[in-house]
């Protein structure tokens, strides 16, 4: 078994028009920069895209919404340094915004992949981002029940892979990446370095390879920031 | 009543059928005892990758006496080795991967099988101290729930029944059951005969056990290596 | 009214104070900007531990100009540093902690404190695009609640008020305010009168804000260093 | 701050009668033997334990069952090589027995510690488990509603512990600590090893610092397994 794949283009050939597909990242860190640009020469459209922002600059998930293809956000934050894409698609009513606090969408995102279809949260309880919700009383606190989030893709960005699938991250970059790749259908990592299987420490890897379906090697990937101080415009 | 003492498959045989349908890369967990014996009996150029409920992905046969680490255990408390590409996981992470539908296929033991799918292979009911552990997690979420089992118990009564009468271990799970006789599948109509040992009739078949055995296609013979370890 | 604009505390000022009453070895997570600055005046030989929502704890202050990695960042996107402790964590660990109520301190931004502890500091209302970020987990969840605030708003109204009339970001959480001319904790009676500046009467500061101040206990004069950087 | 506790009985001092215990480990592997065994010798009685099983032998969860301080036991798996403990106990009506699903039992754990009161698994519905338990149907499934599990205190063992409380697991022997650190009001940990802080990879830790009240060194400590095959008997 092999699960390394050659080009990012082979990588996301299979995602289709209209498919939910999840970002990694958090800002700019753990972003799969590369992947996404290959989502855009690949030209799906439709897309319901997760992830915690909204793009930032020209590049990355800014671009793939700059080009059209982003009918629905689901996030958490879409605001950053230059939100202008987003703030532009969204006042034109381009794109639709589905706004969930942080923590519930990583604990959405957690249970879609853990079988999980609803828990509660006394996060949001009484606010209007519950309104419409169940809420349910344990232990005298109110809680919302909230339901779980699957894709069927994910990008993530790692740092280590082997031919497993196996995947450990950078630092920060971890954020969202391990849990999105546990709630897609098809997951796809782009790895800074492919190694041999068995060159990565079994009490290092933070995703095990049953929850990835391919990777591809992306040697120094971009970082989101550093293509913004250079007013980079993809594509 | 049919003898079937010397007709029947061993458990290497049932377990070296069952492990005939895995293919290469599935992702495997293996209940505790008989059907551990499965991993032995990986097809030709086939490799399966094992989870373990405590925490551990892709892990090696048991090591030599003397070389066990009680640290590198499976399910069954028994020490197992590493492999390049194993991974370590907390349990919560652990029964995540299973409810999550991640695992390719979960093969079980058995005290009864219904016709509907429900499995019984947790408890003997009133007497004795329960003891579930893993497998009603397993048997709800696993891609595929097979079970090897003998076709009849020791008293000789079905294990494949019309309705379970002992405490069930899930509901409309079991898929495909691996006996000492035959191979069937469970599907919307019922038990669906795929393969029998030669040595017995399809009438014979159907005396020993507890619900309609249907066809849906050609019945194949069920041929396993006469001898396994 | 009063004009308080030579008299209320800077940014830095209620920075301090909020900081002073961080214990050493809490658990603190802060807002993004604002908020942030508390990290700056930890009391001498006190030791707060900082997490991030984006997966860090234990993080240090901001490297160099030019010696940032951007795969260190907190909330804010803003580069931070390894310190001796530091660990990783994905999202759901990282609110699992914080929604898990093992944070000691949140302290964040209000652009309104209600006198019920309700807070609104994620939306403006109709115009402007929504962020919630992670507040609302943080504000339902960290043992202790804190907001730093001018005590007015720009425009000279409220921002300590009898009912928000923004949105929400959660009921009932916050049990400390710092603001630009009081500590003002909120209990079941209100708005609870602590420590005020001496430039401003009780009076006064009860004209400046949208319900009643309690007393409960002596009122202490808040006192803190001029020039902070 | 320095969490460092000197000595295993001063680790275990504050535990109360009548209190609820998770005790990790699976099996032997990740069993906090000496932290048990100081748990006997501090006498206290009327515990509520949560441990995925029932004691082997004599020693350590057998052996605080054998001393008659387990009025009750939350677990999965109540069978071991020699279970002759719990059953003598059990049949004599001395310890009562809430049998878990494995799976449930971690997922309550996790909620216990990441504030989720209550959520739904497709595990056990249909069975005498799920008996009295809420049932909702989402997306056509049905599902049990189960609750979160929290303790007064829970003893895990860990490898690498420094000053903070950081912790590493050796192999299976993470297993259920990890997330019983969590669900603990007070969290003891046995390390190991007790390293200087910095010293631990922080892409290594597995339970920060935050969920760790207090750890104490156990150098090579006591393995179940070794301790049954010595037939030994605590205390």
């Amino acid at each position: 078994m092999d699960k390394t794949i050659q080009t990012t283009a082979e990588a996301v050939a299979q995602i289709p028009d209209g498919a939910t597909v999840m970002i990694g990242g958090f800002g700019g860190s753990g972003a799969p920069i590369e992947l996404i640009h290959a989502l855009i020469d690949q030209g799906a459209k439709h897309l319901t895209v997760v992830n915690n922002n909204a793009g930032n600059g020209h590049v990355g998930l800014a671009a793939l919404i700059e080009q059209g293809r982003v009918d629905k956000l689901i996030c958490s934050f879409p605001r950053s340094a230059d939100p202008s894409v987003f703030v532009e698609s969204y006042w034109a009513g381009k794109i639709k915004l589905d706004i969930v606090p942080q923590g519930t969408l990583a604990e959405r995102i957690r249970a879609g992949g853990a079988g999980i279809p609803a828990f509660y949260t006394p996060t949001a309880f009484g606010t209007d981002v519950a309104k419409g919700k169940p809420v349910e009383v344990f232990e005298g606190r109110s809680y919302v029940q909230e339901r779980w989030l699957k894709a069927d893709f994910a990008l993530i960005k790692a740092d280590l892979g082997d031919p497993h699938g196996n995947l450990t991250y950078r630092m920060a970059a971890r954020n969202f990446n391990p849990i999105m790749a546990t709630a897609a259908m098809t997951t796809i990592a782009q790895v800074s370095q492919l190694v041999g299987l068995g060159a990565i420490d079994p009490e290092r890897v933070i995703t095990p390879g049953i929850f990835v379906a391919g990777l591809t090697e992306v040697p120094n990937p971009a970082q989101e920031e550093e293509l913004n101080w250079a007013e980079a415009i993809y594509p | 009543m049919i003898d079937i003492t010397d007709i029947k498959l061993s458990n290497a045989q049932i377990a070296w059928r069952a492990a005939q349908d895995i293919d290469d890369g599935a992702y495997v967990n293996l209940g505790i005892g008989f059907p551990e014996m499965v991993a032995r009996f990986q097809a030709e150029g086939k490799q399966a990758i094992f989870h373990t409920e405590n925490g551990v992905l892709d892990f090696g046969e048991a090591p030599k006496p003397g070389e066990e680490d009680w640290d590198l255990i499976n399910a069954g408390k028994k020490a197992v080795t590493l492999r390049p590409g194993t991974s370590f996981f907390h349990h919560a992470d652990s029964f995540a991967m299973v409810r999550g539908g991640h695992l390719d296929v979960a093969i079980l033991g058995a005290y009864q099988v219904a016709q509907n799918g429900d499995l019984a292979n947790w408890s003997t009911g009133k007497s004795g101290i329960p003891a579930v552990g893993g497998a009603m997690d397993l048997v709800q979420s696993a891609k595929r729930v097979a079970v090897v089992t003998d076709h009849v118990t020791k008293n000789g009564a079905p294990k494949l029944v019309d309705a379970c009468t002992l405490p069930l271990t899930g509901v409309g799970c079991v898929t495909r059951i691996y006996s000492s006789l035959a191979v069937i599948d469970v599907d919307v109509a019922g038990f669906v005969l795929r393969e029998k040992i030669s040595a017995i009739s399809t009438d014979e078949l159907q005396s020993l056990t507890g619900a309609p055995l249907h066809a849906n296609g050609p019945v194949q013979k069920l041929i396993c290596p006469k001898v396994l370890a």
